[in-house]
């Protein structure tokens, strides 16, 4: 019900950047997704929380078509991500060309940060932007090593990523997503591997991005993170979207009692 | 005594073939056999490919080649050689009613096609200026270019040419002027120091020389005398 | 062995190795050239899409490199057809008959092998070149790729090597390869042991020499497996 | 049917068939030992294996052929003392096995390598030994991206059995040889011996591809 | 000088069951470790906190010889990890059959995982039992059958890891780690991609542990669990011990000017 009246929702404010409505997924006999919607607009900051095996990544992957969800729509822009069905009944992407202009314009940044190992880091981070986006190598080389020394890894720019350490290469993945000024930003876990002080970073780098008008989609586990950072949460279960708001109400006064119960157990 | 071990090559007819039951036959094959018979030895003739067949003597496998082998010096410095069995002449080989001439003046800018490490290719890098040689591993491989056009002519040892032209592909062509060469004599090859055994062949075979029991098996194959 | 004939086939048999090189280095670049798109093909979701490359690939790689040469230099000359069209001019000429089997025989082989290659690209790497935008083409370009052409340059190094050793097969065609001319100076000589021993000498020096420059790639492909840089502290 | 030929080329394909399976199990150790031997640590390791595989992936397959028949019986007649005669099956086998051997080598040293470092550093970390850890997680492994190499060897090795004419043995294609001459029509029989082999290749094809599903349970697959 | 008296230490006490001396090691031109010492006993739990690329996981890495320290020296259960000079002068791990004796006896979890993909989650976790230890199959069957219950893997104890949520594939190498029921353990983040609840879980789980007398060595940035699991903690700074103590004195009063702006940044 709730996904119809936000399919229609009128568009006397700006169109949203991103909505996602009733998107499936399933791997299998195992039903990932059972039915998620969200909408986002600029600047907007959406944090994602659940337990691990919840769906969040998969979902996160939904969003840029990484996964193809069995039903469901996603609009970026305004703009309907287009699916066919193919002759076995499963949906496709209709539009290569579409897919890969919209993606141009959604960064991700991946739980198991996948960095290129032939390149280094630096190369890594100036991929996209110059074969991608077609920019100006020196102009892309400058931004790149702004950003390398805003996440702490100028001294690291031309080591292989398999010389680098954990938080390391979890930072030049960042960068890489950063570098291609993506209007939507998908993060799994984009503090996993850091310590407190470059969580302070990173969460200091979101709100400027937040400030510019950028939209955000961020899987974390760190309740602090999300508190501080998100102008919405939202808190997936088996599936399912359990519960949504602002960080204020779900953080202090959750209604659903699974997320009380997941809330309870935060370290402090 | 023992057995007699003769090893022949099996692919190059009309002199030593292998049919369908997987039996030796050929020119090579009957005069072994005739040999053997007038030694009053028990043989065995195996079959061997032609680029191992001097080291498989060496190394023993068998005692004597029975396979159309030209007798050279270089092959002298190996084995040794009974006399000759038959001998072998070199002749050309031309689309039928298409004018050659076999002078080697006439033949400069032709091209002509051999067999690879045959006393034809080595005759006409000797003997003829100018031509443009090509060499095949086999036979079958100049006779095909041949017919394809590639080649003006082919020049080849004249039995192996006269099986050929009575194919269905060979009836289009026919031999060109005289046999140019005449002198390659084909022995049997004995390994180096086995004595007896050459006496007892070179024996053997003036025997049927003499008893027409060569003659017949000549018979057989060609209808001209090819000692 | 005779060391002089050893030493005085080595002028005539460079000649024979320098058609070798022109026969593997042609056949080589056509043959990849050939191969990437067929191994594209073979990687392909759509099983109808797989299938074409797939007869290609099974009879150049079923089939004798030397039945394939037969086939080009005398099967197609058997028909009048051939001989009358306008590519008679090519296929009448040995050289470009080589060139045809070689290629398309090596190619068939090193589209299996860069098949294998890319589907041994880690899945994250090619997810991660999507989720930035790239286009299949250019995700192929820029990161499978280089990254496939790493993980299989040992194999493909063999095939070159292979390559190498069966343009010998140049010389049933009349060639005078490095085979070919060894075979001709053989027929004049009447010395074949030392005439192919220099001829192997050849053929070893080229081999090694390409794999030493194989090891050299290799090393600077794979700079991300050596330690890290020398940074200063 | 081919005049009466194909008993003949049927045998012919045994032997070649028999000879392919021998010297593949031969090579596949040679190539493993060689591969692992070539990642030593010790560079003396190191130079046996590169001597190797430079010497046999240099060398025309032929020469090996008749270097380990007639070398080796004149070897082992040194040995023995008394005349010794080398199998040719025997010969065949192991020279076509020490040739894809040295090619395996450098299909599985690149396979190696592409295994993640961070796996076989897990199985270090649990105390397996550099054995153990090859055996339980390394192979295992190699074969996904191996395979394709191999299949190519393995190919060009069935076509390879035909060297073994010279010492003697009655292969496919010495067989089509002997019934083309006879004929004199070498085009069916080198094109019955063409689809022999790809017979021969449909098979192998099947293999492998079962082969490849199951070295590449677990893994995701990038999509065309 | 501490390290000597270190080496010394009257075994009135037990003797300690890991000992590491001075460890330095070096990657290129690059000194990661600057000499770091470390003594634990049974039921010690040690956390490991400092700032990304400070060399917390080179440490581990040295103390199990998966890098080979250049310098100082290990020794795991009294018994020291022979070093010899190879021709260049570096160092050599002297003895492969000790040092695969003494991994047994300490378990790792990668900060990356490092699961095996060709096998299932149930294969990875009895792989080193049964093939290292020798152990009876059935027996570790039913011991790993009950690990993978209790990090809550027993659903999918027959997928591969690359089928596998991140957090997931981190209680999959929790699970294989405590497999081998080793009597020094080795964690380097293990809580990274796990979500509160599992958090509280994995204390628990090296709770019990320590209750048992293994000892633990555990890198992480999460203050709260390092605070809540440690019996002392450590402070890595730029491959130096910055402080050492336990977490009572750290959090609450750090001596080091350097620990408290790590510490300051932590949101809460
Ligand atoms: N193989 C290598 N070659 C060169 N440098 C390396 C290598 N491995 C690690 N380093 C460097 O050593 C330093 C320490 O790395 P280490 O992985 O120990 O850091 P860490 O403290 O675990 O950091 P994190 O919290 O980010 O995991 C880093 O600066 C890294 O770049
Ligand atoms: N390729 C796949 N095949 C089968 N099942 C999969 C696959 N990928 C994920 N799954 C399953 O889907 C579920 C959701 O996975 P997902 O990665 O979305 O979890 P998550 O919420 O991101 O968890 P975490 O916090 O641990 O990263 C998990 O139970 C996982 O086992
Ligand atoms: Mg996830
Ligand atoms: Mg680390």
């Amino acid at each position: 019900m709730s996904d119809v009246s936000l399919a229609k929702a009128p568009a006397g404010d700006a169109a949203p950047t991103l909505q996602v409505l009733d998107i499936h997924k399933r791997y299998g006999g195992l039903e990932v997704l059972k039915g998620i919607s969200l909408e986002a607009r600029d600047g907007d900051v959406i944090s994602i929380i659940g337990s691990s095996g919840s769906g969040k990544s998969t979902f996160l992957r939904c969003i840029n078509f990484l996964e193809t969800p069995d039903a469901g729509a996603v609009k970026i822009g305004g703009e309907e991500i287009r699916v066919r069905q193919d002759r076995k009944g499963n949906p496709r992407i209709a539009s290569h060309r579409q897919i890969e202009r919209l993606r141009a314009r959604v960064g991700m940044v991946f739980q198991s940060f996948n960095l290129w190992p032939h390149l280094t880091v630096l190369q890594n981070v100036m991929e996209a932007p110059v074969h991608v986006l077609g920019q100006n190598k020196a102009e892309v080389r400058e931004r790149a090593e702004a950003l390398l020394a805003k996440v702490g890894l100028a001294e690291r720019r031309d080591y292989y990523p398999n010389h680098l350490s954990g938080g390391q290469q979890q930072r030049a993945a960042i960068a890489r997503a950063l570098c291609m000024e993506p209007q939507v930003i998908l993060f799994d876990e984009p503090t996993s591997a850091l310590d407190p002080e470059l969580v302070v970073e990173v969460l200091g780098v979101i709100r400027n991005l937040a400030e510019e008008g950028r939209t955000m989609l961020i899987v974390t586990h760190e309740m602090a993170f999300a508190r501080d950072v998100s102008s919405q949460v939202m808190f997936l279960h088996q599936g399912r979207t359990e519960e949504q708001g602002p960080p204020s109400k779900l953080f202090t006064d959750p209604d659903s009692q699974r997320l009380r119960q997941f809330l309870a157990s935060h370290l402090h | 005594a023992d057995k007699i071990r003769i090893a022949t090559e099996g692919a190059f007819p009309p002199f030593n073939t292998i049919d369908e039951s997987g039996k030796l036959g050929g020119f090579d094959v009957d005069v072994a056999n005739a040999l053997c018979a007038e030694m009053k030895a028990e043989c065995e003739i195996v079959a061997q490919d032609w680029d191992g067949i001097i080291p498989g003597l060496l190394a023993k496998k068998y005692d004597a080649i029975i396979a159309s082998m030209s007798i050279t010096d270089e092959r002298k410095k190996a084995v040794d050689f009974t006399d000759k069995y038959y001998s072998n002449k070199l002749q050309y080989v031309a689309p039928k009613g298409k004018e050659f001439d076999t002078s080697a003046a006439a033949l400069k800018g032709k091209t002509i096609g051999a067999q690879r490490a045959t006393i034809s290719a080595q005759w006409l890098e000797e003997n003829v200026p100018g031509v443009d040689i090509k060499l095949y591993g086999t036979q079958e491989e100049a006779f095909l270019d041949l017919a394809s056009g590639r080649l003006d002519g082919v020049l080849n040892d004249v039995y192996v040419t006269y099986d050929w032209l009575q194919t269905d592909d060979g009836a289009k062509f026919e031999f060109k002027g005289q046999p140019v060469y005449d002198d390659d004599e084909i022995g049997i090859a004995i390994r180096k120091g086995d004595d007896e055994l050459r006496e007892k062949m070179n024996k053997a075979l003036a025997a049927i020389r003499e008893n027409g029991t060569y003659a017949e098996i000549n018979k057989k194959y060609f209808p001209f005398d090819i000692y | 062995m005779d060391m002089q004939v050893f030493l005085a086939a080595f002028p005539e048999l460079m000649k024979g190795a320098w058609l070798t090189l022109q026969l593997v280095g042609v056949a080589i670049v056509i043959g990849f050239a050939i191969a990437l798109p067929v191994a594209l093909l073979r990687v392909s979701a759509n099983p109808l899409v797989r299938a074409v490359p797939f007869a290609y690939i099974f009879f150049f790689r079923g089939t004798p490199l030397l039945v394939q040469i037969f086939l080009v230099y005398y099967g197609l000359s058997q028909f009048e057809a051939v001989r009358e069209s306008f590519l008679w001019p090519v296929l009448r000429e040995a050289y470009w008959c080589a060139i045809i089997a070689f290629s398309l025989n090596t190619a068939a082989y090193s589209a299996e092998i860069l098949r294998g290659a890319i589907q041994a690209v880690p899945h994250g790497e090619v997810e991660a070149a999507r989720a930035l935008g790239m286009s299949r083409a250019l995700a192929y370009r820029r990161v499978i790729l280089p990254r496939a052409f790493r993980i299989c340059l040992p194999a493909y190094g063999n095939e070159v090597i292979l390559m190498i050793k069966s343009s010998a097969l140049a010389s049933t065609i009349t060639l005078l390869d490095l085979t070919g001319m060894a075979r001709k100076i053989i027929a004049v000589t009447y010395q074949p042991i030392e005439t192919f021993a220099a001829a192997g000498v050849i053929y070893l020096v080229m081999i090694f020499l390409f794999a030493l420059f194989l090891r050299w790639l290799e090393g600077k492909l794979h700079a991300n497996r050596k330690p890290a840089p020398g940074m200063p502290n | 049917m081919l005049q009466g030929f194909l008993p003949q080329l049927l045998s012919g394909l045994w032997v070649t068939v028999q000879l392919a399976l021998g010297a593949v199990c031969v090579g596949l150790v040679l190539g493993i030992a060689g591969a692992a031997m070539k990642l030593s640590p010790l560079a003396p390791v190191r130079w046996v294996a590169e001597t190797y595989t430079a010497i046999f992936r240099g060398l025309p397959e032929l020469l090996t052929v008749l270097l380990v028949y007639f070398g080796g019986t004149v070897l082992m007649t040194a040995i023995i003392g008394d005349y010794f005669e080398v199998s040719a099956y025997g010969a065949g086998v192991a020279a076509l096995g020490i040739t894809f051997g040295a090619y395996a080598t450098e299909v599985f040293r690149g396979a190696i390598l592409a295994v993640p470092k961070g796996q076989v550093e897990a199985a270090h970390a649990f105390g397996m030994s550099k054995l153990l850890a090859f055996r339980r997680v390394v192979l295992p492994q190699v074969w996904r991206i191996a395979l394709p190499g191999l299949g190519n060897l393995f190919l060009v090795l069935l076509k390879d059995t035909a060297l073994v004419s010279v010492v003697g043995l009655e292969d496919l294609m010495r067989e089509a040889d002997i019934a083309s001459r006879y004929t004199k029509e070498p085009f069916t029989f080198y094109m019955a011996a063409a689809f022999l082999y790809l017979g021969l290749t449909v098979v192998t094809m099947a293999v492998l591809h079962v082969l490849e599903t199951r070295a590449n349970r677990g893994q995701r697959r990038a999509a065309g």
